[in-house]
């Protein structure tokens, strides 16, 4: 394949066009509130309406408006529908032509919509993620192409340095001295792994990213192989995202048959495979040791760090790991150059973020946004508010292993910084917004039970200090607990964050830990002054 | 091999390049508490007693996975280090039944050990007492999970030094146990060849000899690194 | 096993693959597989039992799997499940004793947007009512 | 010289921590010449006295009877030792927790286990009713020191006694079992 071969393409996909093209949203959001049926039932309608010639009926990638789901947009007018039942097929056709259509339509000046901005999500919504050609035609690979022939390893790794762009998965290590560090380390092999483990409860960025772009993926770890060295990558997804890694497997096959994925690539020197790993149902396997391990096909369990992967990783050779956004961000850095990319955000936060938000707030679905605006922009304006006008009460960045933000910090800007300061952490993008019926305390055991239930066992403080906050957390909940109890509470929070052994039980008190900073008299409220001991119910 | 100076507690000490901070600490006659860690075997890192405090880094370090360097300031036994070390020895009382009273290796123990190295007086937390059962199924040997730590002493001695691996590790969290071979019970287990490794590299009385009866069990844990290195030193 | 040339590192790869062919992992399958692999059999019994996909023992006839993730749970996901374990006489994890329905829960199955989720027999239900959920359950329990 | 009051105390134990204190012998009668022994199952007392300096506690929380009485004997001591094993840890005594809760413990031993089978004793005022988990003395009360030891020996509880009786704080090496 050349330069020329990828333009051709292009022109041939983007010629075949036909005058209309209704994009209707088929990932897993929208097929759950029957988008299949809608897809099959519009092309039906299509057909009926003598339209072949005129309009194409096109499965596309998530659109990021879960909760209005399922959604179908009208590509040239821009008209966007939503909550479609099937039946409404033939009036969105008809209506093409100026027919009466009663269904509810979408707004693209709502904030949800005007105050986003799309790089790693610009083709969600637009492309068909299981045609390659759709990919090409928007430009796909042009990026892998243009770093292949005109640019060396340590140019590329500049250029994703000075863009600023840092770690998508949570803790935010920079990525330029991530792949720097990989780059450097000597070993017959290299490896990238592209984390698409996604745990945290109340997070789907990694899901909808694969579920509607999967070519942008590889694209971005072909770039890092390249730039690390490497000639074998896995893509190590959750078991529990069965669309994305059908999806992923067509991309792969695709690549492959186009000659980007495998040999020589655009007859270059440059080899690189890609391999799916499907996870099993392991939250600690988003820590990167851990997840090497499964890779290797033991037990998911991590091991101290110092020795880091980019030196000693899967089978100890070194490995570059990245979660599936931050390689989402790669081709568009190429693309635009790393001073446009370092140009939006913040100071020390580079580019957007995609999150996921969720929970009491009129609009729930995924949106990708600059980094530095306010949480409360994001909650009130993006999400318009809780649904029923209950007043806010905070919101849950980073999942088990971030924090609760109060509403009276709203102001705070979402950067890794700011929300550290807080008491959170940006995390992987989960965010839940709670409004003033939601039981702190609660929330606290639920964060807990899950880190208890996901612990894998291997270190003493985390196997059985999450046990213990658990059932203390159940104790005060019950109104069974005393003073005492909840001081128990915060040792053990604190003996976690400084011995567990990785992330997970390092970071499993912060929920507790932040609802106690904030809402502490939730938990004073429940404290009774005696221990209470059960007898023999007869 | 190059040497290294780097100073515990204070007090200045030299050790090889390739050496363990809690390698160089024993040789100083300095001693950090250990559970999972034994001589002859690889390191887990797991049980987080050993962690130190290094100048210069945030996060406590692991001493038996952590190699010394050059003018590296270590702390071992700071108020913050012994209030965790006396947690997490409390955290494992706490977790299965561990009743020194009636247990084989009561006073020969290192977890009971650990508890007055610690200076544990009491347990803070709650008793977990777990429904757990005990395997004597073997002819030679018995296991007791109720004294189990989860160490995986047994898992690696059983692996690395006899090289069988009749022993893993089975389920997670706190719910996970050691099992033989298909999780069979123990004297089912074809792969083991009853040499008694796991045995000697038990810390408490969870894997016992049949036979002995409260504080009678004695063995020597040594053992297991005397093999490894006549067997290194042979071949 | 072909396939992956008989790697030790596949065998979750392959353990996903005899679920996916048998339902679930019995022990004869996962001793085989170890000798195949030419693995220790409780390395292989301690990976199974480490990931929550495998199961050691066999499924219901059909599934109902409630997404206990924090959206759901926000949106009333514990009080879903409890008025399914109710229905069906069956605590989450658990199978029917004539085999036709498994109560599962799930951490989170990342359709937050739609919260809360269920997962009948491999479809997932967006914005799912406790009431209708509870006749699907019932349907499926009386089925013949 | 004020005589000191002491007391000592037998919840749920075997009593073997009281017979390692009466294996002190003749240093009893040492003990004697500096303190009142107020209330013990070794002397005819039947309610806890008020005012009481020290307090030694053998055994754990197994019953409705020893909630009771520990409560007492915190209000009313100054100090509270636990004194051995199951009040320092639950110990033989909380050896049945792991088998559930008293009831289905009371079900096991006496119908399913009994012979011949019996009937659950039920004798309210007179059968003390069982705790749910027996748990040690710290956990209902706070405890000023802890003396382990299954049962702690004769010369560890003299030496305890000896540093209280100085006014010391005495030295706890050793440990359980």
């Amino acid at each position: 394949m050349e330069f020329q071969d990828l333009q051709i393409m292009a022109e041939q996909e983007r010629s075949r066009r036909k005058a209309i093209r209704i994009h209707c949203c088929t990932s897993s959001g929208c097929q759950a509130s029957g988008a299949l049926e809608l897809f099959h039932q519009l092309q039906a309608a299509v057909e009926a309406a003598g339209q072949n010639e005129r309009v194409d009926i096109v499965g596309v990638g998530c659109m990021g408006f879960c909760g209005q789901g399922p959604m179908v947009s009208v590509e040239a007018d821009g008209v966007l529908f939503e909550h479609v039942r099937p039946e409404q097929a033939p009036e969105i056709i008809a209506s093409l032509d100026g027919g009466p259509c009663n269904v509810k339509q979408g707004d693209h000046a709502h904030p949800f919509f005007s105050r986003q901005l799309h790089i790693v999500r610009r083709n969600g919504g637009v492309i068909d993620p299981e045609r390659i050609e759709e990919y090409i035609a928007v430009g796909g690979y042009q990026a892998l192409y243009h770093v292949l022939h005109e640019m060396s390893p340590a140019e590329v790794i500049d250029a994703i340095t000075r863009s600023g762009l840092r770690g998508r998965g949570g803790a935010g290590y920079p990525t330029g001295l991530k792949w720097a560090t990989v780059a450097k380390s000597p070993g017959e092999r290299k490896f990238v792994i592209c984390n698409g483990d996604e745990g945290d409860p109340g997070a789907f960025m990694d899901r909808s990213i694969l579920e509607s772009d999967p070519h942008l993926i590889l694209e971005g770890m072909s770039i890092a192989a390249y730039a690390v060295g490497a000639d074998q990558g896995y893509l190590y997804v959750r078991g529990e995202y069965p669309l994305a890694i059908a999806r992923l497997q067509k991309a792969i096959a695709q690549a492959r048959k186009h000659d980007l994925l495998g040999s020589q690539i655009f007859d270059t020197s440059f080899n690189f495979r890609v391999d799916i790993r499907v996870g099993a149902g392991a939250f600690v396997c988003g820590e990167e040791t851990a997840l090497i391990a499964s890779i290797e096909g033991r037990r998911g369990q991590p091991r101290p760090r110092p020795p880091y992967p980019a030196e000693h990783g899967l089978w100890g050779y070194p490995t570059l790991i990245n979660n599936v956004e931050t390689f989402g961000n790669i081709a568009p850095i190429i693309t635009n150059g790393a001073d446009w990319y370092a140009g939006i955000g913040t100071e020390r936060s580079k580019g957007t973020k995609v999150f996921a938000l969720t929970g009491k707030v009129r609009n729930t679905g995924l949106i990708e946004v600059p980094m530095g605006m306010t949480i409360r922009e994001i909650v009130e304006e993006l999400g318009g508010g809780t649904p029923d006008g209950t007043p806010v009460k905070g919101v849950q960045t980073g999942g088990p292993s971030g924090g609760c933000i109060p509403e009276a910090l709203f102001d705070t800007p979402v950067d890794y910084e700011s929300l550290a300061e807080v008491g959170s952490i940006m995390g992987s993008g989960g965010m839940v917004v709670m409004d003033a019926t939601t039981n702190m305390v609660e929330i606290a055991r639920f964060y807990m039970e899950f880190c208890m239930d996901e612990s894998c066992g291997k270190c003493i403080p985390c196997r059985t200090g999450t046990v213990q906050m658990y059932r203390l957390l159940s104790k005060i909940s019950a109104g069974q607990a005393t003073a005492a109890d909840l001081a128990t509470l915060e040792q053990l929070c604190h003996l976690l964050r400084e011995t567990s052994l990785c992330g997970l039980g390092q970071s499993a008190p912060n929920p507790v830990q932040s609802t106690l900073r904030y809402f502490r008299e939730e938990y004073e409220r429940l404290l009774r002054k005696r221990v209470r001991i059960n007898l023999t119910s007869r | 091999m190059a040497a290294r100076t780097l100073t515990i507690n204070g007090t200045l000490i030299s050790a090889r390049s390739n050496e363990t901070v809690l390698e160089a600490a024993r040789e100083a006659g300095i001693s950090i508490p250990t559970l999972c860690h034994l001589d002859g075997l690889s390191e887990v890192g797991a049980c987080r007693l050993c962690l130190v405090e290094i100048a210069g880094s945030a996060k406590l370090q692991p001493a038996c996975h952590t190699t010394v360097t050059e003018g590296m300031e270590v702390q071992t036994d700071t108020p913050r280090l012994k209030a965790h070390r006396r947690a997490i020895v409390e955290l494992l009382f706490a977790e299965r039944n561990h009743i020194c009273a009636v247990c084989v290796a009561s006073g020969h123990c290192e977890l009971q050990q650990l508890a007055v190295e610690v200076g544990m007086s009491h347990v803070r937390y709650e008793y977990l007492s777990p429904d757990c059962s005990v395997d004597i199924s073997h002819a030679r040997f018995g296991i007791d999970h109720n004294r189990c730590v989860l160490c995986t002493r047994c898992v690696r001695a059983c692996d690395e030094v006899e090289g069988v691996h009749t022993w893993d590790i089975a389920g997670r969290g706190t719910n996970a146990r050691v099992i033989t071979d298909l999780n069979v019970p123990w004297g089912e287990a074809t792969s083991c060849t009853s040499c008694g490794k796991c045995l000697l590299a038990c810390p408490t009385g969870a894997i016992f000899s049949r036979g002995s009866t409260v504080a009678e069990l004695e063995r020597d844990a040594s053992r297991i690194a005397t093999i490894v290195a006549a067997r290194n030193e042979r071949w | 096993m072909k396939r992956h040339q008989y790697r030790a590192d596949a065998l979750i790869e392959v353990l996903h693959k005899a679920q996916e062919l048998y339902g679930h992992l019995t022990e004869d399958r996962l001793l085989e597989i170890a000798h195949s692999l030419h693995l220790p059999p409780s390395r292989v019994y301690g990976v199974a039992t480490f990931y929550h996909f495998f199961s050691l023992t066999p499924q219901g006839e059909h599934s109902c799997t409630v997404c206990l993730g924090t959206a759901c749970y926000v949106k009333g996901a514990m009080e879903l499940l409890a008025t399914l374990e109710t229905e069906s006489g069956l605590r989450a994890g658990s199978t029917s004793a004539d085999g036709k329905l498994s109560l599962l829960t799930a951490r989170c199955l990342g359709a937050c947007g739609i919260a809360p989720a269920v997962i009948v027999d491999g479809n997932v239900a967006g914005h799912a009512d406790p009431e209708v959920m509870r006749a699907r359950v019932r349907a499926l329990l009386d089925e013949d | 010289m004020n005589r000191l009051k002491l007391a000592t105390v037998w919840l749920g134990g075997c009593s073997g921590c009281h017979m390692s204190l009466l294996d002190l012998d003749e240093w009893l009668i040492d003990l004697a010449a500096h303190v009142d022994l107020v209330y013990s199952p070794i002397a005819d007392q039947k309610t806890f006295p008020e005012d009481v300096d020290l307090t030694l506690v053998e055994g754990a929380i197994a019953n409705d009877e020893h909630l009771e009485l520990i409560q007492d004997v915190r209000e009313r001591s100054r100090m509270v030792v636990a004194l051995g094993d199951c009040a320092v840890t639950g110990n033989v005594t909380a050896l049945r927790n792991p088998l559930g809760e008293a009831r289905s413990i009371l079900q096991q031993v006496y119908i399913e286990h009994g012979d011949p089978r019996g009937i659950l004793p039920s004798t309210p005022g007179i059968v003390p009713i069982l705790v749910d988990q027996v748990v040690p003395i710290h956990m209902i009360i706070p405890v000023d020191l802890f003396l382990a030891g299954c049962p702690p020996s004769g010369p560890r509880i003299r030496a305890v006694l000896e540093a209280l009786l100085a006014g010391t704080p005495p030295e706890l090496v050793g440990g359980f079992g």
